[in-house]
């Protein structure tokens, strides 16, 4: 039992935190609302000179072999600093999903594009309708009633829908599943994507969730009223006090869930949905607390909080939203957690 | 106690009723942030005025209808079902309105409520400054008298509306040499007069909602000052009052959000009831809408005997925005991965959730921040020490 | 439309108010709980000199002729004091379902007998499973399948129950029901019996609740911490005025429920059970926020609190626990109230 | 990271496991708050410390086992799931204990820990005064150094379970002219003293759990002072944070509840599911227990590497306490009708929740109120400003 991340883990993360601090900035980001992808190749490109792409891909296939368990941290620096691009949905999402039939000459061929930073894809889910990032995707991994089906770019018709979030560039995709772009018929494959893609929304919305109370202490700190800056009142503490329980009390949950899921726990699915309840409470709480602390300030476009506040409001419908992964842990807690024994807990990754 | 609407009371509610469906324009106007929707909007003020509903409550003579706050509720509860549009002019008729009645000379009244009732005059607000927002008696404008004129310098900002508005209300500190609420004076401000700079502010929903306002030696005439020069604080709080209290937020426009959230949830019943805490929300929407109007049905039977309402507006402030609150959160919640969508992007259904969510999150700030109104509660009603 | 108690309702309450606060003391409270019966005649007997069990008797049967709303600040004050009696049950719930049918001899005569003080009547309902001072009842008012029973106490065989509200006594209650004994058959008579029930609960918790707000606002103005009152702290202040707010909104609520039930308006079930949730969700944030703010002294026997706090933990599961008053909202709300048009808010009742 | 048990691991489960169930008393023991019940269970204390389980982190040297952390976390694990008797001994168990280890002495150690191992000697805590509550740096119970001993006068309250405990650990203000802060001193005190009284409070269910402590010249041996003269302050933090983190709220007795709850609700789901937020306040109950659980074990594995427990364990008293007591309110809102009923007039499901739901009222105030751990977590963790 060791319920820490590895020295290399955190080095890892503090090097991508450090980057994205310093290139994904608010500056960055509102520029990039007023174009018409929405996307920038450079950071593309800089995010992938980080070996970012590579993370999920195996070692034979020129990844670095990592996991779910790795890519948490990074996707709450993803979230904290809002980038804007869907980077996890091809590094993690679908790598994840190639990764799992190696075999298959497909998969290996675009897991090293993957890895090399030459392809792009888009991941679609019936629970995940709208496809962030179609517009730049070379494939897109979409799912059907018989599979998970690989298919190219051409074959899709994108309509875009705009998002509360300027960020988040979102499409309805129309399609045809053919044999030829079948993957894999294996429904556990895509049971699999699905609870990646919830557990990297959760992952986010804990980045968020800290980002909103680091401008929050900020910004409370040096705003002054009543001749004290209002961050010495004891209602504007207690409001965050209040967030810095919930974010607290989300991470081991998120941490359980990607280490269920990265060790094929058969209790993942519970878990990640656990965490994608604990985090979007934390995020909604966050959001809330953050605007009512900052005053009418933090109501207006001029102000970064929206970036952030915008953000956690659009994730928390996205990848199942909360009501849905609370259905999945409360069928499980009504069912079978009165009978659980203690040492059950991490149980099936034993 | 006597819990029924009159025969009159019936037969105004239906009168009210013909009328908003004879009259409401059948596609919503574009919203009244926008140029093109701010116009639309007043033009609405116009023809609601012409038919003689501008301002119910007020004297005929002063462009209203004499009816009293029973009678308002009922066109308010019309007004909200009807899917009327918001009223462009509300921090006129709503704020400076009923302060006018009770600070304004007769002249005043003459002056500016019927073209207020009509639209023909737009107001905004000028209270917050960039460093007096919760700590209001923190103003620092300035109206210094020279002969029959204020001249007015500083800067006021989250003024909502000004940025189209025609003219603005607010305090000016007179007193050079005062502090805090002493030697604040209540002016009128036409946003047109020279030396008045405009500059609006984006909200959360990227349109101009608020503005900030520079005076660089606006001469305002003494004749547009409300009540007695160092009065200004009595008056706003009055005012402050109305918009905590029965005016600005009146109990139709929750009871209708209630309503529509009760229907969309019947409409998703099988995805909201996957979260428990869906319905539980919906149910306590309800109750709190009902709360709410009842509470504001018993307050408008006493002031019609002749009470007052003070501190205890504060209860009514933190109740209905944390209740708004929570009725968007609840709606976002059931519409799930269509929440985010904006109007190009989805139903007509979530755009108006989406744009209310937005707004409701405004509602614990706006008209003094809940943390005041919480502080006012327990130092005025329930008699706890000051720090 | 008058959505104001009258100068008459207001002046008797205020009477009762002052009575109740000069004889109640808690001192008196606590020195019943050492009795054996826990009751007072000599209190009964002033409780009557004021003219409250006459209040629901006709007035042709010596009584006032009032009614619900009548009753209602004066329950609220009952609660206040947490009168050590349940008078309400004879004067109120059982007088107000006699007085349903003034024809029948046996209720002009009890009718009679309970305005003059000199009959008391407990009341049982399958919601509310054990009664209230059955021990110094004369007859009991108890509810079978077959419709409303009036039965005498040498009838009824009684186990007495501890309650964590030493001032309630309990009984289960032993009958056989007899057509002797059967007062009426019809069932909206026990219905409006059980919401009368409900109110008057809802009614003593909102008087409940202000009396822990006073007894909070007095003790934080005068308990010095860190060198000052600690009502002066912004926690302590923002936990009372939430408790102020949900009190506050309570009230009309229960005075519609209570114009409604006294006008025959069909939905007073619902208006009723929404009266019970606000006052219990008011009630329970009361003796939650009350004992906090307390600290420890909160926790003591010693303190006077403890006498509010546990009739509210108490009553909470009184005449239908908030769930069940829950559910009559909820499946109302749920049918209903999206179709409901803004005149209906008194709709039956005009 | 690593999140499954060791081979060793789950052989020391099974250990505890089969120990307790031959142990464990088959009839629950009386309440340790009545004198009956204290030597039940101060015996019991002698059982499991005959068995070697009486503080398994300990040294075998001081009457422990050598466990590490998370083979405490099973220790607890099991002894709740058991249904084991409360530690009468908690406050030296889990609060002086890992106090000692860290500022003891080697003699003290081998003087106060094997003793209080075994129950020999039963601890009571003396932190707050009539005047220093929250307020823990106000304290004036004064300790004169006279030659090798100090002279102990002043008043203690709120002492858990002195009633029948044998001795007290607590601050005393060694420096008169010291205000605050500093100038405290952290002393062991046997309560069998000359000069010591003891008068018993009643809490909320009639029984003597706290009491207040008078000293009237009570000599205590300079030998009975842990660290430094004037360094008591620093020693209590350290105290506090245990009680407040790890050690006295285990994970495992709210993973009792939470399941127990859940059983609740299965047992009485038709009652339940009227009103629906009790089902979501059980699967918050579930969600919150493994949370605190997991984060636990997360502070342990970090402990264990030489991490350090800090203003962190105001999160986790936060976190505990109100978990508890929602979970005991929504047990009290399934019972319904049963619930306010006392052992002798209903059955024993109810008296527990009722008895749990009392003392549940007590955790956001122990250890430190809530609100002032509010105001640690915001001015030590998130760096706000102080007032």
């Amino acid at each position: 039992m060791d319920f820490t991340f590895s020295d290399d883990q955190l080095e890892f993360t503090d090097t991508v935190a450090k980057f994205l601090r310093k290139e994904v900035t608010p500056t960055l980001i509102r520029s990039l609302w007023e174009t018409e992808d929405g996307r920038s190749p450079e950071l593309a490109a800089k995010l992938a000179e980080l070996g970012l792409p590579a993370l999920s891909v195996p070692e034979a296939l020129g990844g670095l072999g990592l996991g779910d368990v790795d890519w948490l941290p990074l996707a709450r620096e993803f979230g904290y600093s809002a980038l804007p691009d869907a980077l996890l949905d091809t590094a993690w999402l679908a790598a994840g999903a190639l990764a799992e039939d190696t075999g298959n000459p497909v998969c290996a061929e675009l897991l090293t594009a993957i890895a090399a930073g030459e392809a792009r894809i888009a991941v679609g889910h019936p629970a995940n309708p709208l496809v962030e990032d179609a517009h730049r995707a070379d494939r897109l991994l979409l799912l059907h009633d018989d599979g998970l089906h690989l298919v190219p770019a051409s074959e899709v018709r994108l309509e875009a829908r705009g998002s509360l979030d300027p960020s988040r560039r979102l499409f309805a995709v129309g399609w045809q599943p053919r044999a030829e772009t079948r993957l894999t018929a294996d429904p556990r494959v895509a049971a699999r994507l699905f609870d990646r893609g919830a557990l990297a929304v959760a992952a986010q919305l804990v980045g968020l969730s800290q980002r909103i109370l680091d401008l929050s202490t900020q910004y409370t700190g040096e705003r002054q009223q009543f001749g004290k800056a209002i961050g010495t009142f004891q209602a504007v503490k207690h409001r965050l006090a209040d967030v810095a329980v919930l974010v607290e009390f989300a991470k081991p949950v998120l941490e359980r869930a990607a280490y269920a899921l990265a060790n094929g726990d058969p209790l993942a699915p519970v878990f990640v949905s656990h965490a994608r309840v604990a985090a979007g409470d934390a995020a909604a709480a966050a959001a809330r607390n953050g605007i009512q602390v900052h005053g009418a300030i933090g109501y207006t476009w001029e102000l970064d909080l929206q970036i952030f506040m915008k953000r956690i409001w659009a994730l928390d419908g996205a990848w199942g939203p909360r009501r849905f992964h609370k259905a999945r842990v409360s069928d499980f807690v009504v069912d079978r957690a009165g009978g659980l024994d203690p040492g059950d807990l991490f149980a099936a990754a034993s | 106690m006597r819990l029924h609407f009159t025969e009159a009371q019936r037969a105004f509610r239906a009168e009210v009723r013909a009328w908003l469906e004879a009259n409401v324009p059948a596609e919503p106007l574009e919203d009244f942030d926008t140029e093109a929707g701010f116009t639309q909007h007043r033009l609405w003020e116009r023809t609601l005025s012409d038919g003689g509903w501008g301002m119910v409550t007020w004297p005929k003579a002063y462009g209203g209808r004499g009816c009293d706050l029973i009678e308002w509720l009922i066109f308010e509860e019309e007004y909200w079902r009807a899917g009327a549009p918001a009223r462009v002019n509300q921090n006129g008729l709503f704020l400076l309105g009923p302060t006018l009645m009770e600070y304004g000379t007769e002249e005043q009244k003459r002056r500016f409520l019927p073209a207020m009732a009509s639209g023909e005059e737009v107001w905004a607000q000028g209270w917050s400054e960039p460093g007096a927002g919760s700590d209001m008696a923190a103003i620092r404008c300035t109206a210094v008298r020279d002969g029959d004129h204020y001249v007015i310098n500083g800067q006021k900002t989250w003024s909502t509306r000004a940025r189209w508005a025609d003219w603005l209300f607010g305090l000016f500190r007179s007193d050079p040499a005062s502090s805090r609420h002493r030697g604040l004076t209540f002016l009128l401000v036409p946003l047109r007069s020279p030396g008045v700079t405009v500059r609006p502010i984006r909200q959360l929903n990227g349109l101009p909602g608020f503005a900030e306002i520079f005076f660089d030696d606006v001469r305002v005439p003494v004749d547009n000052r409300l009540a007695d020069e160092g009065a200004g604080w009595q008056v706003a709080m009055a005012t402050a009052g109305f918009e905590r209290g029965l005016m600005l937020r009146s109990p139709a426009r929750f009871q209708q959000t209630a309503r529509r959230l009760v229907q969309l949830y019947n409409e998703r019943r099988a995805e909201a009831d996957m979260d428990p805490a869906i319905r539980d929300a919906v149910v306590r929407a309800w109750m709190g809408a009902e709360a709410y109007t009842l509470s504001t049905y018993a307050t408008a039977s006493r002031l019609i005997k002749g009470g007052h309402i003070g501190a205890e507006a504060s209860l009514t402030k933190v109740f209905w925005s944390e209740l708004d609150q929570r009725m968007h959160e609840t709606a976002m919640a059931i519409l799930g991965a269509e929440a985010e969508l904006l109007p190009d992007g989805g139903g007509d259904e979530s755009r108006s959730w989406l744009e209310g969510f937005l707004f409701a999150q405004a509602g614990p700030i706006y008209a003094g921040t809940n943390e005041i109104q919480r502080n006012i509660i327990a130092e005025r009603l329930l008699g706890m020490p000051r720090a």
